[in-house]
């Protein structure tokens, strides 16, 4: 039942609604309400994510990417080390279902090199007859499943005697395709652990610097601009030059992580002063000081989560500089070595012209740190929408 | 008088939002309509959707709310009717009609402003939108408008920036935005609840002006009957989203049929109560306070000093800025707050009331050391002994942080953005480590229920309540340490009167109970006259008058308490304020006040006089104490 | 505000002897001088070197005294516009720069220029458009760009640059107007090439940018002021440009003080696969070697622009925003 | 005599007279090269030659290149008068050489004795400029030769005790300078110039005395002074820093061919400083019209391609070096356990044989390497191939079998052999890093030597600091190339299989007491090592060719088995990229700095454009 409008221009009429009217009366709580209500934030907040699809298809992506690191060795057809001296660069293999008009089950032909000594190529071709079916959670190439356990497991093998690259070899006949498995060890880690020491430099410092204001800032400023005037190279050169040689490849690693985390911190630390330089000034902060709370927590829980958004999309767009950053190393010969690889590594050892030419192959990296890129950042959407009170 | 067509008529409107765990629907099936030059008052309980359906007819829903039903305006100036919901979003059409046609004073002026533009280039903007006007005459136009809606200094007014601006300063900048324009139609969404009365009596006249002039209508939302009364033509009672009651004026106040408008027109504190009679509210939640703050038992029993916060001249002023970027300040700086002194006793509730702009909110601040005072000293007498508040350091600040507590005068701007109510109203006890999480949620809940809102609020954010909601969320955050005083800057402005009522007779429960003490500073004088034992009247930044209630409401001696007193409008169609009288005379200007209280030429400085009883007033120091008594 | 940026300026003082410190550290760090890379360099081109005479070069050069002593040495230089001598180059630091600085200024600010110019109309289009075909498709682009490091798609810009429409390989300009002075062809052909650099460059700085002022936007447009503005009748890019826009401009002119750090770091590796004439290569280079006066003096220039840079920031900041600029200089 | 032509690229300074003609240009007697004998073609003059050079340094390769020297090899290594008209020794210790008549600066001034005279007496002998005496080269037993200036053609250098390294030094890439010309010279000379024009000319320069303007202003190596008389074919027009340097004909050049054309042909040569890094490509988009350095094997598929798209032509070289890459264990390495095996001769020779070389020619030189120890080539009269052989086969059964006799039997769980003082055995190898081959090599050869139980690990650093972190005993075992001088004939210095210098990464310390006279460093005492030191010193008294073929063959044996340094392959090829116009560029050669001078030994001056092609 509705009040009546009376007719344009019309007096309008005294009405009363006369529906039953029962103050105490609250709507009851549907089922829904009720969920709603006593969820944690976190719960309503993987509500709103659940929503985002393809945040949620990226986030299920990111989670068996990083399992797969887990398992790279299992996963791998081959061992990272396994060099197959008669297939130099030899070009991906098509994994066939059919031969003759009949259904064999994955397979691949066999392949034949011949040395072209004119132009110094190694042909390949597909010789047809020679059928070689892969095989499933077999036995292949001997490892030490996470430098421990021997074990030779893996998920696919090609056949006895034959060979499997599915994205063919690199100079040394390695597989490309065990090789990105295994680079996503250090890769998919690396970004993760400059970016957790970056932003937590970044956030710490720059939001008590921020929130502070005054001689605290000024330091803080100066801190950042001396830190920021030195081009990254040189400080790369010269931190790599203080690392000490004796260390072992994962702790090498761990320093270059470390490098990295060190070094991206300030711009985003002054991002954050600058933000909440404003924001300070925001009477929810009066209310939370005058509540009592300490600096830690108003920056923490305040000021902050008002900047997430851009803090989400830094760290989405500052994995990509972390995983590739050690590139940048690698390429001045400061970075990783081998027995260790990553994905940054297999690309800056197809840096000529002749593997864009003839070995585009040898790209392929470039996928992985493309799809993980992309991931990362709808993710980040997904997060960022999650966190919006407004959606 | 029947022109032939509504201006603006609402059909069949409702309103959902779409949330976590089902949508609500905030309005339901609502007719409205409002006539040319003529003024429709909306009145509802709060979180009833009196905003959300202001919204709708300016198209600037959330994106999270749906509409359906008709809004159709018909343009007096074009004659032909549009349906604005069928308008496209942000088309050209809907601009048209937006800040130029229909024009809208938002219920939360604070937050409505841009931080970062000058109020006068927000002001002035409606102009370079719509208008075809050279720079100057933009400037001419607005500073006018400024001055009509009681900026002392338009000029410097156009300069500043909303933070530097008190809560009804901002309010004004507000309705000056909206009426820059001379709109046909006017939303006015609370328009007065940030300004003292002798200013809220101004802009109603200014309101009255432009309709008789410009013939101008308007949608009024309010809560204040006094303001309904004295200006609206017909009324439209809302409550629950739906439409209860409805018609002219006339019959609403004086035939009330529905028990909701019966309910809220018994809830009007009214300046004839007896002491310790008790508000009729809609509802009464039974409180049991000492349990749902978790006070102690001593606490309730221990006396401690009868003085618990002493203020002794404290100063702060404000430094002007001239236009440029460069230039240094060279006008003398302003006086915000000018050699204030008061006691506050334990247990009693102090009211502060006052010019808009004169200080309040600042002084309120000081006590809670969020602003510095220039010079002065204020002291808070624990249990324990004297606190000086503003050198409080380390622990000792942190435990007078849970005895001090305050609630804003923006309820908006006070709650963080992204927290859910539910962290919001807990946050106190975590930092000052109350409770276990399961207790704190239970308390929250508590909170929530004396609060009047609904549990299944909790995990919602700031944003999505009604402005009422929210200053009741504010409330309760202030209350949930128990704290020994309670500064409340406008408490109850943004709530209906039944809601109202319950407000306040909680905050009295809670001050009889355990002995909580307030400083009430509104601009609403009977709620003033219900809550206080004493009340001090602010005018320019100094305290003009301070009393105990009863002397003051009945026998003020002040000539700007007087005015104030007389501008108070009442709920009741048979006492109109007299809008002649309070045209001529600006109360707060000195200039108007008489002898023994202006500040003369030959150097007697003002002082505080005592007329006995705590009876004190500022008057000149060679003043006479009974040529002062009237 | 006057008085600020004056004392923001004396600031600077101590913050670039600060840096001075920290340059000669750098170059000073890596063991050896540059005579040891001198004699190396010799060796590995099958070449022998005359010790006593690299023993005579060192004392010649004060390198037989303390660091201290050569820092003052080098840091008083460098106050007469007496950058050191380049061994390398065997010329005193400012002829051998030469034309290479303000062509990285040129490629940097072409490359800020061209960030800015793509990133703001995509940044407000992505905020505005949230998750529509238009908003997907750039962030990929913009993300590939990201995701493939600078040196492949330089290389991969070279080659198929060179194979389609004949650039010539790398560097800034054709090979014909090398030492040649500023002519209308050698602008053209600076033209000519400078896309590429700038595109490798500037992908990677473009899709940041887009990222977040798309994330700031969004947080933006939610807020009241942007209700009434709307509610002003104004036409909503316009009120976009003024109110959100300008609120999250906020990280944006943070960030202008390590801009052009980052863009010369990120123009590093760049400019040493294309070849380009700048001075990445050339620092790069000087820092390997060793050439400690050199290295010193491109660092000295780069952290120069930096705080320059900051400052910059520092002052629009406080224009921006009138919060910061009336309370910012408060402590809380 | 010769019907002399002139070239077209001087018509007009011959026509207004800034230019005598070309009788006049040349020596009276011009060195007359044969390029019918040499199966080459007589060609035409004119042409621009493009070509890439990764740095501002190395204009100096137009020196190299150029190869106009005293005293030069040619094509088949024998040392034949080039600038000089001809030269006498007698017992290694007196050394006569004969000028060319009429021959010319390149600014026309005649090249005389006084500029030998100019630069013995008032740069060699100046306390100032040379505070330290003589270079070492010019040294013999510490003792400087006497100069005599014989007759206005003709100087004489004599030692009291043979210097048979002298001529080798005059011939060697990186020359001996011992004339300069004078006339130029002299203004940048207390001895002759105005005190006060010098006092300017210092204070411009920024040098802090004359010496320091004398020195930057008679760089002959470096030509980076435009104004400097040269005699060289082609000489520099711009001062650096630049980007491009253009070098054009020498007019006053004293070679001429059979048909009476003054070398060199090609009037230009434009050198385009590029990063290193994309030489190939740029010579692969036919950027380049003569290129071989920066350009690597593995280039070489590309370059090929291109020829398909580029009028340029692709020839592939053989490298000199005894070991295209090689691994030296540090004899005075720091650490003693390891100091102890390195000095171990079962321990070297395991490291040796349990390299799979084949596997490293496959993977890394498409199988066209020679599989070698670090010694000479076959194309050396000195060879055997028991040199080539020694202890350069896989076997790693040997390599178990040796290393368990140096006591190296003690294993670590996951096979690492473990030291006698119970560290496990892992060596740090430093590279530079600087190619994907030395990586290559390096990530096959730690599985190699994982396969006998040794681990490696690599260690990047600049190579600028391998000589000192050697000297102080830093490095166990660096990767560099092998011996420099893979084709020496017996007249050639040995140097380089003794310890003759620090820069030897494999015994730096006695190297250093070699180089130093024994005045620093320590003395050999590794016996063999001693030998090879021994044997030097007697090829440095030595007068006869048998004498030193039998000394020769003694340190190559010796330095074989001792395995002083591990050499893996070598003949591995160079690509040289050519613009297929250009003739006379041999299709093979050998390429190397020592004893080629890349391609000076091939002549640039006499490549040419062939305008019908
Ligand atoms: N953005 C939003 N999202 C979800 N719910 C909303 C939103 N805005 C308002 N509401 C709900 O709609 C209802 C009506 O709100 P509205 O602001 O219209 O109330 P009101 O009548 O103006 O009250 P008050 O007098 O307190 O301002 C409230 O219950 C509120 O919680
Ligand atoms: N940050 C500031 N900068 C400059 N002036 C300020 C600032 N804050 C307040 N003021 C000025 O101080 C005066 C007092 O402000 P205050 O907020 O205390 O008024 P109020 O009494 O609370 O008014 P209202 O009832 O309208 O809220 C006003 O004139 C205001 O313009
Ligand atoms: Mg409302
Ligand atoms: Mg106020
Ligand atoms: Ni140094």
């Amino acid at each position: 039942m509705t009040a009546p409008l009376p007719p344009p221009g019309a007096p309008l009429q005294h009405y009363v609604s006369t529906a039953p009217f029962d103050p105490y009366s609250v709507e009851a709580m549907t089922a829904g309400q009720a969920k709603v209500y006593q969820a944690s934030q976190l719960r309503l907040m993987w509500w709103k994510f659940k929503k985002h699809r393809i945040a949620l298809i990226s986030g299920i992506f990111l989670l068996a990417a990083y399992l797969a690191i887990v398992v790279a060795e299992f996963l791998a057809p081959y061992n990272l080390h396994t060099r197959n001296m008669d297939f130099i660069h030899a070009p991906p293999q098509r994994v066939r279902m059919f031969h003759d008009g009949q259904l064999v089950g994955p397979f691949v032909y066999g392949r034949t090199m011949e040395l072209d000594m004119e132009t110094l190529r190694r042909v390949y071709s597909d010789n047809t007859a020679d059928v070689q079916r892969l095989r499933f959670f077999c036995s292949g190439d001997p490892y030490k499943f996470w430098g421990l356990w021997e074990a030779s497991f893996h998920l696919v093998c090609p056949a006895k005697d034959g060979q499997f690259f599915a994205l063919g070899t690199d100079r040394l006949g390695r597989d490309v395709l065990s090789r990105i498995i295994y680079g996503a060890r250090i890769s998919l880690t690396i970004g993760l652990i400059g970016i957790a020491v970056s932003f937590t430099l970044g956030i710490v410092i720059g939001g008590l610097a921020g929130y502070h204001g005054g001689y605290l800032d000024l330091m803080v400023q100066r801190v950042i601009e001396v830190l920021q005037s030195i081009p990254s190279i040189p400080l790369w050169m010269a931190l790599a030059a203080i690392m000490p040689v004796s260390w072992s490849p994962i702790l090498v690693y761990l320093g270059i992580t470390v490098i990295l985390g060190l070094l991206d911190w300030t711009g985003l630390a002054r991002a954050v002063r600058s933000k909440l330089l404003a924001l300070r000034e925001e009477d929810y902060v009066l209310a939370a000081q005058l509540m009592g709370a300490k600096s830690s927590r108003i920056i923490g829980r305040h000021l902050v989560p008002g900047f997430m958004s851009h803090l989400i999309a830094s760290a989405t767009i500052s994995i990509p500089g972390m995983i590739l950053g050690e590139t940048a190393l690698s390429f001045l010969g400061l970075g990783l070595r081998p027995p260790i690889t990553s994905w940054g590594i297999l690309l800056t050892e197809a840096r000529s012209v002749s593997v864009i030419a003839f070995y585009p192959w040898l790209l392929y990296p470039m996928i992985p740190v493309i799809l993980v890129i992309l991931a990362f950042n709808f993710l980040g959407d997904g997060l960022r929408d999650a966190a919006d009170p407004y959606k | 008088m029947i022109s032939g067509a509504d201006l603006l008529r609402i059909e069949d409107l409702s309103i959902s939002f779409a949330m976590l765990g089902g949508q609500i629907d905030a309005v339901k099936k609502a007719n409205l309509r409002v006539l040319p030059g003529r003024v429709t008052a909306l009145v509802g309980e709060s979180g009833s959707g009196k905003s959300v359906i202001s919204q709708s007819i300016m198209r600037i829903l959330p994106k999270v709310a749906s509409a359906s039903g008709r809004i159709l305006f018909n343009d007096p100036l074009t004659g032909t009717e549009t349906d604005i919901l069928r308008l496209s979003q942000d088309g050209p059409d809907i601009r048209a009609i937006r800040g130029r046609r229909i024009g809208k004073i938002f219920q939360e002026p604070m937050t409505s402003l841009s931080p970062l533009h000058t109020i006068g280039d927000q002001v002035s903007e409606v102009l370079t939108i719509h208008e075809d006007m050279s720079r100057d005459e933009r400037y001419e136009r607005t500073i006018e408008m400024l001055r009509m809606v009681g900026f002392a200094k338009p000029e410097r007014a156009f300069r500043m920036y909303p933070f530097e601006l008190s809560g009804g300063m901002r309010q004004r900048a507000m309705i000056a935005l909206a009426l820059i324009c001379r709109p046909a139609l006017l939303i006015a969404d609370e328009p007065t609840t940030a300004l003292d009365v002798t200013i809220q009596a101004q802009i109603l006249r200014l309101l009255k002006d432009l309709q008789q002039e410009f013939n101008m209508a308007m949608l009024l939302i309010t809560h204040d009957l006094g303001v309904v009364a004295n200006v609206a033509d017909e009324v439209v009672v809302i409550y629950h989203g739906e439409v209860m009651e409805a018609g002219p004026v006339e019959d609403i106040f004086r035939r009330p049929g529905h028990p909701y408008l019966k309910g809220l027109m018994a809830a009007v504190p009214h300046f004839d109560m007896k002491p310790g009679e008790r508000l009729k509210a809609l509802r009464e939640v039974p409180v049991n306070a000492s349990h749902l703050l978790g006070v102690s038992e001593e606490r309730q029993k221990e006396p401690g000093p009868d003085i618990l916060l002493s203020v002794r001249d404290v100063t702060k002023s404000y430094k002007i800025r001239k236009s440029g970027f460069f230039r240094r300040p060279d006008e003398a700086p302003v006086r915000a707050v000018d050699g204030v002194s008061f006691d506050i006793r334990r247990g009693e509730c102090l009211g502060l009331v006052g010019e808009s702009g004169c200080g309040k909110t600042t002084v309120s601040k000081m006590l809670m050391r969020a602003v510095t005072p220039d010079s002065g000293s204020i002291v808070f007498h624990d249990r324990n002994g004297p606190v000086d508040v503003l050198e409080a350091e380390g622990d000792q600040l942190q435990k007078l942080r849970g005895k001090i507590q305050m609630v804003f005068q923006d309820p908006v701007s006070s709650l963080s953005p992204r927290m859910t109510v539910q962290n919001i109203l807990s946050e106190p006890l975590e930092i000052h480590k109350r409770g276990t999480p399961k207790s704190r949620l239970e308390t929250v809940s508590a909170l929530m229920e004396v609060i009047g809102l609904n549990r299944r609020y909790l995990n919602r954010y700031p944003h999505s309540f009604s402005g009422g909601q929210r200053q009741r969320i504010g409330i309760a955050r202030a209350l949930a340490l128990g704290p020994e005083l309670l500064i409340c800057d406008e408490p109850v402005s943004a709530l209906d009167v039944s809601v109202q009522a319950q407000i306040l007779n909680l905050l009295k429960d809670l001050q009889k109970d355990l002995g909580l003490t307030y400083l009430f500073i509104s601009h609403n004088l009977a709620v003033v006259d219900y809550m206080a034992d004493r009340i001090a009247v602010m005018c320019a930044g100094r305290i003009v008058e301070l009393a105990p209630r009863e002397i003051l409401m009945r026998a003020p001696v002040h000539p700007y308490t007087k005015s104030l007193l007389a501008a108070v409008p009442f709920p009741d169609l048979d006492r109109p304020l007299d809008f002649s009288t309070l045209k001529t005379a600006n109360a707060s200007d000195m200039r108007n006040w008489s002898a023994p209280f202006r500040q003369d030429d030959d150097g007697h400085g003002l002082a505080t006089a005592d007329l006995g009883e705590g009876h004190l007033v500022l008057a000149r120091s060679n003043a006479d104490v009974r040529e002062l008594r009237p | 505000m006057l008085r600020y940026i004056l004392w923001r300026i004396a600031v600077m003082v101590p913050t670039m002897l600060l840096i001075s410190m920290l340059v000669f550290t750098i170059i000073e760090l890596p063991p050896g001088d540059y005579f040891e890379s001198y004699v190396a360099e010799l060796r590995a081109m099958g070449e022998e070197a005359d010790m006593e005479e690299i023993e005579a070069l060192r004392e010649r050069y004060g390198f037989d005294q303390p660091a201290p002593i050569r820092y003052l040495h080098w840091v008083g230089g460098m106050l007469h516009g007496d950058f050191g001598y380049s061994f390398e180059y065997q010329l005193p630091v400012s002829d051998v720069v030469g034309d290479r600085l303000w062509l990285t200024v040129l490629v940097s600010f072409v490359t800020i220029l061209v960030t800015w110019i793509i990133a703001f109309p995509i940044g407000i289009y992505s905020a505005t458009h949230q998750y529509s075909w238009g908003d997907y498709g750039l962030t990929f682009l913009g993300l590939l760009g990201l995701a493939v490091p600078n040196f492949i798609l330089a290389l991969i810009l070279m080659y198929f640059a060179n194979i389609w429409f004949g650039t010539s390989i790398g560097h800034l300009m054709d090979q014909q107007y090398l030492n040649e002075p500023m002519s209308w062809a050698k602008a053209r052909s600076i033209l000519e090439h400078l896309w590429i650099p700038v595109i490798i460059i500037g992908t990677a700085g473009t899709a940041g940018m887009v990222r977040r002022l798309r994330a700031n936007l969004l947080d933006e447009l939610q807020k009241q002021y942007v209700v009434t503005a709307r509610a002003k009748g104004m036409n909503p890019f316009r009120a976009l440009v003024k109110y959100p826009l300008r609120m999250s401009l906020n990280f944006f002119i943070s960030d202008i003080g390590s801009i052009l750090p980052q863009i010369i770091s990120g123009a590093e590796i760049t400019a040493i696969v294309l070849s380009l004439e700048t001075t990445g290569p050339m620092l790069i280079k000087a820092l390997q070697s060793q050439d400690m006066y050199l290295a010193g003096s491109f660092l000295m220039f780069l952290a120069f622009l930096t705080v320059i840079g900051v400052l910059v920031s520092d002052i629009a900041l406080a224009f921006l925003d009138p919060r910061i600029r009336l309370q910012g200089g408060s402590t809380k | 005599t010769l019907a002399l032509q002139e070239p077209e690229y001087f018509k007009e300074k011959l026509a207004d007279g800034t230019l005598p003609a070309m009788a006049e240009r040349l020596p009276k007697v011009p060195r007359v090269v044969n390029l019918a004998a040499m199966g080459r073609k007589p060609g035409q003059y004119g042409g621009m030659v493009r070509t890439i050079i990764g740095g501002q340094k190395d204009i100096r390769l137009m020196t190299i290149n150029g190869y106009a020297r005293l005293v030069g090899f040619d094509e088949h290594l024998v040392l034949q008068p080039d600038i000089l008209e001809s030269f006498e020794q007698t017992g290694n210790r007196v050394y006569t050489f004969k000028l060319r008549e009429g021959h010319r600066w390149s600014d026309g001034h005649p090249f005389t004795v006084d500029d030998f005279v100019y630069y013995w007496e008032d740069v060699l002998n100046n306390k100032e400029m040379r505070p330290r005496g003589l270079p070492l080269d010019l040294l013999s037993a510490r003792k400087p030769p006497r100069f005599e200036v014989v007759d206005p053609l003709t100087v004489r250098y004599s030692w009291d005790n043979p210097n048979p390294e002298f001529l080798l030094k005059l011939a060697s890439p990186q020359p001996l300078t011992l004339a300069l010309p004078a006339h130029y010279m002299k203004q940048f000379h207390p001895k002759y110039a105005d005190p006060e024009t010098l006092a300017k000319l210092v204070k411009k320069e920024d040098t802090d005395d004359w010496t320091g303007l004398h020195i930057n202003r008679s760089r002959t190596y470096r030509p980076e002074n435009p104004e400097l008389p040269t005699l060289d074919p082609w000489r520099n027009l711009i001062a650096p820093p630049a980007e491009q340097f253009i070098f054009e004909r020498n007019p006053f050049f004293h070679r001429v061919d059979e048909t009476g054309q003054q070398l060199p042909y090609m009037d230009k040569i434009v050198l385009n400083v590029s990063a290193s890094g994309i030489i190939p490509a740029k010579a692969g988009a036919g950027e380049a019209d003569l290129q071989s350095a920066g350009l690597d094997f593995a280039d070489y598929t590309f370059l090929k391609d291109a020829e398909h798209r580029y009028p340029i032509t692709v020839n592939l070289w053989e490298h000199t070096q005894g070991s295209r890459i090689a691994l030296l264990p540090n004899l005075n390495c720091g650490d003693k356990v390891w100091r102890g095996l390195f000095r171990d001769v079962r321990f070297r020779r395991a490291l040796s044989v349990a390299i799979d070389r084949e596997e490293i020619n496959k993977a890394s030189f498409f199988g066209l390497a020679r599989e070698s120890a670090d010694t000479i080539l076959p194309q050396s009269p000195l060879f055997k191939p028991e040199y080539q052989h020694a202890w350069a086969q896989f076997d790693p059964d040997l390599a178990d079998k040796l290393l368990d006799e140096a006591g190296l039997t003690g294993r670590r769980s996951d096979g690492v052999r473990l030291l006698p003082d119970g560290r496990a055995a892992s060596l740090i190898v430093e590279s530079a890093g600087e190619s994907t081959l030395e990586t290559d090599v390096l990530e096959l050869v730690t599985d190699h030597w994982r396969q006998v139980g040794l681990a490696l690990h690599v260690r990047t650093s600049q190579r600028d600091v391998f000589r000192s972190r050697a000297l102080g005993g830093e490095i166990m075992i660096s990767v560099q190339q092998g011996i420099d001088n893979g084709i020496p004939t017996p007249d050639m210095s040995p140097s380089a299989l003794a310890p003759t210098g620090d820069e030897q990464l494999q015994w730096p310390v006695w190297g250093l007491h070699y180089l130093s006279d024994r005045q620093k460093g320590e003395a050999p005492d590794l016996p063999e090592a001693a030998e090879l030191v021994k044997l030097m010193r007697q090829w440095k008294g030595s007068t006869s060719t048998e004498e030193r073929t039998g000394i020769w063959g003694q340190m190559l044996s010796i330095y074989t088995q001792q395995v002083f340094s591990i050499g893996i392959v070598n003949g591995t090829l160079q690509p040289v990229v050519h613009a297929r116009r250009m003739q006379n560029v041999p299709k093979e050669a050998l390429y190397g700095f020592d004893p080629t001078a890349f391609l000076g030994v091939y002549l640039p001056d006499t490549f040419w454009f062939d305008r019908s092609a």
